[in-house]
């Protein structure tokens, strides 16, 4: 046992601090103040391209072993990223969450072709993931978007919420079913290219916080996507095994979302410890209580984000640990920064405050990747054999 | 027998109030978010019903209600925009101020310019630390937000005392994390004149007791709908092949976030009854102000977690929720001030420790030992 | 609203209390020391039957309307009794749960022949209710005792646990099913007199905490039963809406236990008060912290008891009220308990104190009359229409 | 890169003190707690494994295992039975404050005789109040409570010393409210010589730090068996025409425990870890102390709760693992000592907050800025 970080993982995080000071932090707090997006022409994602960032993990060689950096690397670097700040992170360019579900799913070609333009792009591109749906939330199986096949391709209709940066993207990830009757078995993946014919409405959505990136929702109105565009081809489908495998494949997401609520979680105890240090509070017993406690939480909830990383870097199952980390870590992170709008007292309530922007942002983290409810169905499958049926 | 029930005028107050909630209010809230104010028609349609000169003495041209009526009236209409609610009520807890400290002369010479001038607004700050300091009759400081965009009155108390300020009193704008209908500033007080200064530790108890109920009152109205808003749209929204509402876990959630708001409620409900009843009062306001507070960042945020991706958009209110509650619970000094002023009294007790400052057991416990 | 009590209830409590303080907490602190519950022959008992305790609160005129006190006077009694020592109130003469049942469903004469003898009864006596078995719990449609129809009488075969006084009382009320698969329209309720044949193997459960009253098992082997003592004769459970309208009647036995646990929460809280004050604590924010949220909760928990009373006096509905009272008073007071302890510390340890003691007496008030878990279903059938499905 | 795999002689060992406590002390918890002790069989099968000198340096004929065995060893134990892990340990925590003070001379002096008696055991009290006093050299006091039926050798840890006793010392029996297969006793201290004493708030906090470690590794177990027992019954006790633990809020609160422990383990491993690599573990060992007492009240009491009324029966071990984890956390002072030591440092940080004393991602912040 040992818990360093290495050498290598060492300088990325000061690479990260170092952006994440002097650009991410100020440009988070600026579009907060903004009330919107960064847009998608603004310097800064340019430089990040010139910083060599915004790039696929896929290192266009090998189909099934996506290059790049191991799961506990890139849970590190989330946290980092998140504590300085989330919205900016997921306002970056680059593939996005479709990477996952190309990288695990789509064939050579389609990676070659999708994933290729992100290898060392001329230009700040993104690509998008659309699985939510406006009536459908975290009940993933109860998709309605719906595909039909014809002639030489496929028809999408539904809509589509939530999906990060997708009116900026060359080409959306879309979940749609081709009969709602069968549940995932009837799930199919898309890509969705920017300009196709049906694809449009786009709305970016006002949330209560996280406010750099565009939360975007959008139609497709028998919207034609060409076979080539069906993820996998029809073949990924025959067995169920197949698509089911290529998800499984998320569970090195939810740690990295957790991750990035840790980091979170760590602004606002920072935030909160600074202003009670110059404001003459730590002496107070009851704020250092909460200082401690939120501390506290926030290492229990690293410590379960890295073990869930490490069985995902051996390749072992961890669709326990995984859960455990995104069901603790996000409820931690709020609380950091409920409390800490507690020990700003009225400096919280004027709304200018990083901890304030942080109580806002904070939320999400429970609702993305799964909500708390879904984390739990998922361990109680694993703890105590919750049957399909008593899941909802 | 302990009786809960209301008399019949206060059952009519409240259903009176919710429906001007309902019908004005609630519709109007991201408006009037929007817009730091509300607009003249909703204020007119209040004046109609009075509720600025509720806890007025009728002498004065009040309706001389009490604590229980302002509690109940107060939730009423947090439950339809507690930011809203404030803007209604230029004196807001002023009143209880001017009244306990310097009685009617006090409330003729300072509340009554407030309420005849349109848009006006009194506001309270308890300031503790303090961040206002007077030398010789003038007072300097400034105060980080309050949850207005003017300040007509401004009545500072602390501790030991209260004073009176109208003049040099800047208010820069602020965003504010909720309560954005009241509007938000920072103060900045230069040389204001004290208009008036009372020194009484009883009577700054006694106003930071109503004031607290205040607050606590409209939080018990904040947390109800949002409690209540939640639980509709468990019960319209289906997942998994039924309405949400109906996954055990949600299920069990809604009903312990009922049980938070009603034991709230009960707890205020308790306070405004001691306080009209001549009880002593200060430990029960202060833990009712406690209760709200807490319950309210536990009802809250669970009310946005139901609504899920819904709930952090703001298509749906509960967000807006979820910042006013955030922001009723930092007046008046915070949890942490109120925790200070619910446990004073334990370091004087000998005996069996109440539930509450002249609890009946605890009289009969002191009766029979 | 005017929460004072009112003179006559005055007196009551200052009997209760003075009972309490000078007898029943002494006997608790003992029966727990000794590990057994007082025994049946005790002087106790016979003091309280001459003190005109241990009586039925049937007036023995009109059937439908029981006498005594209203449900009030009921919680704000159970309260006090409990400060002092639950154990000891539970193991009171009287008719005890079985009263419920026979005044809600019995007929007249039932009535008169088990409720008879507790109107000025000549020694202790105590009547009992046996509904839980030994594999079933809160599940109580799932109860197995079996009831068979035979010539004359009825025959059970079964067996029950938890049964507070069994092997001391008169009669116990033994509710058992015609056809388990028929779920509450199955059960059927006994009168199952002393000395039946095949009642027996009674036995005193171990309790962790509780010990001054006897919690019992025991079995049914072919236990005849004649048709008189069928509660309310064969028509009461003609339509289902008579049954279960007098089970409705237990809305008022939910808050009295509620109000009981207040009264543990409140002893426990005087106890932790006294100790921290008597050892200098009560400089300590964190003690005082403590102390006051277990006074605010416990103060609500009454408040939540009271309007459940109200309510049930009024003859309103309070199904929601009544639960909501017993799933948040137990909580309140075994973290009462809990948090007693650890103002005591290596006192609480000695396992001698009051504090300690209530620890292991307060867990028991959340599984008694439905555990949270069942007192939040009773909720969610109100609140959101929980179906029944959905209930386990 | 964090790594969290355990050398193939930890598992081992891990695997081995498994086995013992389900065969030889899981089965005979309830006679041992009825017993007040271990009877002499348990005792020579644990002397083979040789768990009373895990952490003896080997030069005194130990094993000389770090912190991380002995969580890991203790996890176990706690697992089988926390009162016997303790009966089983005759030495407990006072190796660290002889090590740590007194290095290997006074572990010859006082720890091998204790070693070497049958029966012995040897005692570690935090005295921060103070309820001992010394005079000249001799000590009087008493102890409220101690788990254990005889002192063979006490050793009194304050904030900056320690010193041992030996002689005078009266144990009276006392119930004790769990933890009683390692007896229960006050301690009264009536004049008892000071064999040794030793001034030195590092070696103190470093002291506290193992000790603290030593009863949080106990919690994990005891806790990790309440929610391994009641997961079980779960699974197998139906009601309402299913497993019980197929309704979602049970579920729900069983993968919340699972949450619980295995959070408090990870803390203590992570403290063990920077206790055996030599970094700083104070703040590590008392918070994960913190952690493990206060979720052991929440898996505890739950656990019970989820065998209702067979919980509160004696027939099963739930409510003895409740009584184990509320006597366990009310060692060393309890919750609010270690709070204290886990809340010193943030007093003194200036930057950010380190999710430990000595946290990579806080060592780079510096590096940094």
């Amino acid at each position: 046992m040992d818990l360093r970080l290495d050498a290598g993982l060492r300088t990325r995080v000061l690479r990260v601090r170092a952006l994440g000071r002097e650009r991410m932090r100020p440009l988070g707090l600026e579009a907060d103040r903004l009330g919107r997006p960064i847009p998608a022409d603004h310097p800064f994602f340019a430089e990040l391209v010139r910083l060599g960032l915004g790039r696929t993990r896929w290192s266009g060689e090998d189909a099934a072993e996506p290059g790049g950096f191991g799961a506990r690397a890139v849970v590190v670097l989330a946290e980092e990223m998140a504590y300085w700040d989330r919205g900016v992170a997921v306002a970056f360019p680059g593939p996005g969450l479709g990477e996952a579900p190309l990288l695990s799913l789509g064939t050579a070609e389609q990676r070659e072709r999708f994933l290729g333009p992100f290898r060392t792009p001329d230009r700040p591109r993104w690509g998008a993931l659309a699985m939510t749906e406006p009536g459908a939330g975290s009940d993933v199986a109860g998709i309605r978007t719906a595909a039909h096949r014809e002639a030489g391709g496929w028809v999408l209709s539904g809509a589509k919420s939530f999906a990060a940066n997708a009116s900026r993207a060359d080409w959306i990830v879309v979940f749609a079913t081709v009969d709602p009757g069968l549940g995932r078995d009837g799930h199919r993946a898309f890509v969705v290219e920017r300009g196709a014919p049906g694809l449009g409405d786009f709305h970016v959505e006002h949330k209560m916080g996280l406010k750099a990136y565009e939360s975007t929702s959008f139609t497709l109105r028998d919207c034609c996507v060409p076979d080539a565009n069906l993820l996998g081809g029809e073949s990924a489908y025959d067995r169920r095994a197949g698509f089911k495998g290529a998800m499984r494949s998320f569970n090195a997401t939810r740690p990295a979302i957790a991750a990035m609520a840790v980091g979170m979680g760590r602004a606002a105890l920072d935030e909160s410890h600074a202003f009670a240090r110059a404001n003459g509070l730590l002496g107070r017993p009851r704020i250092r209580d909460r200082l401690a406690n939120v501390r506290r939480r926030l290492r229990a909830a690293r410590l379960l984000c890295w073990r869930a990383a490490q069985l995902a870097d051996e390749r072992r199952p961890n669709a326990l640990e995984a859960s455990m980390a995104k069901a603790v870590a996000p409820a931690a992170a709020f609380d950091a920064a409920m409390l800490g709008m507690e020990i700003l007292g009225e400096v919280g309530g004027r709304g200018d405050s990083l901890v304030e922007k942080l109580f806002r942002d904070a939320k999400a983290m429970d609702i993305v990747e799964g909500t708390g409810q879904i984390q739990r169905i998922v361990m109680a499958r694993q703890l105590v054999d919750l049957p399909r049926d008593r899941e909802g | 027998m302990p009786d809960f029930t209301l008399s019949p005028d206060l059952v009519l107050l409240q259903e009176t109030v919710r429906s001007f909630a309902a019908q004005e209010l609630r519709p109007r809230e991201r408006a009037a978010e929007a817009a730091r104010g509300i607009d003249g028609g909703v204020a007119s349609a209040c004046e109609t019903i009075g509720l600025a000169r509720l806890e007025l003495p009728e002498s004065l041209g009040g309706a001389g209600l009490g604590a229980l009526a302002g509690a109940i009236v107060r939730e009423e209409l947090g439950a339809g925009d507690a930011g809203a609610a404030l803007a209604l009520d230029p004196l807001g807890p002023v009143l209880y101020a001017l009244r306990d400290f310097g009685g009617e002369d006090a409330l003729r010479a300072f509340a009554l310019p407030v309420l005849e001038a349109a848009g006006a607004r009194a506001i309270l700050v308890f300031d503790a630390m303090p961040r206002i300091h007077t030398e010789g009759r003038r007072a300097h400081g400034t105060l980080p937000w309050v949850p207005a965009d003017r300040a007509d009155l401004l009545v500072v108390l602390e501790r030991e005392r209260a004073y009176v300020l109208r003049d040099s009193i800047a208010c820069e704008p602020v965003r504010g994390t909720g309560l954005r209908a009241a509007g938000a500033s920072a103060l900045r007080i230069e040389g204001s004149p004290v208009l008036a200064e009372w020194v009484s530790t009883p009577c700054a108890r006694r106003t930071l007791a109503h004031a607290r109920l205040h607050a606590a009152a409209l939080l018990v109205g904040v947390m109800r709908q949002a409690a209540e808003f939640s639980r509709r749209y468990a019960r319209d929204r289906v997942a998994f092949g039924r309405p949400i509402a109906h996954h055990q876990a949600l299920a069990f959630l809604i009903t312990d976030m009922a049980a938070a708001v009603d034991a709230a409620r009960l707890l205020v409900w308790e306070a405004a009854w001691r306080l009209d009843s001549g009880l002593a009062a200060d430990e029960a306001c202060a833990s009712a102000f406690v209760e709200c507070a807490e319950a309210s960042m536990f009802v809250a945020p669970n009310a946005l977690q139901i609504l899920g991706g819904h709930g952090f958009m703001q298509d749906h209110p509960v967000e807006k929720y979820l910042r006013d509650a955030r922001a009723l619970g930092l007046l008046l000094g915070g949890i942490d001030a109120a925790r200070d002023d619910a446990e004073r009294d334990l370091l004087g007790i000998a005996g069996p420790v109440d539930l509450g400052g002249d609890d009946p057991q605890g009289e009969l416990h002191a009766a029979s030992s």
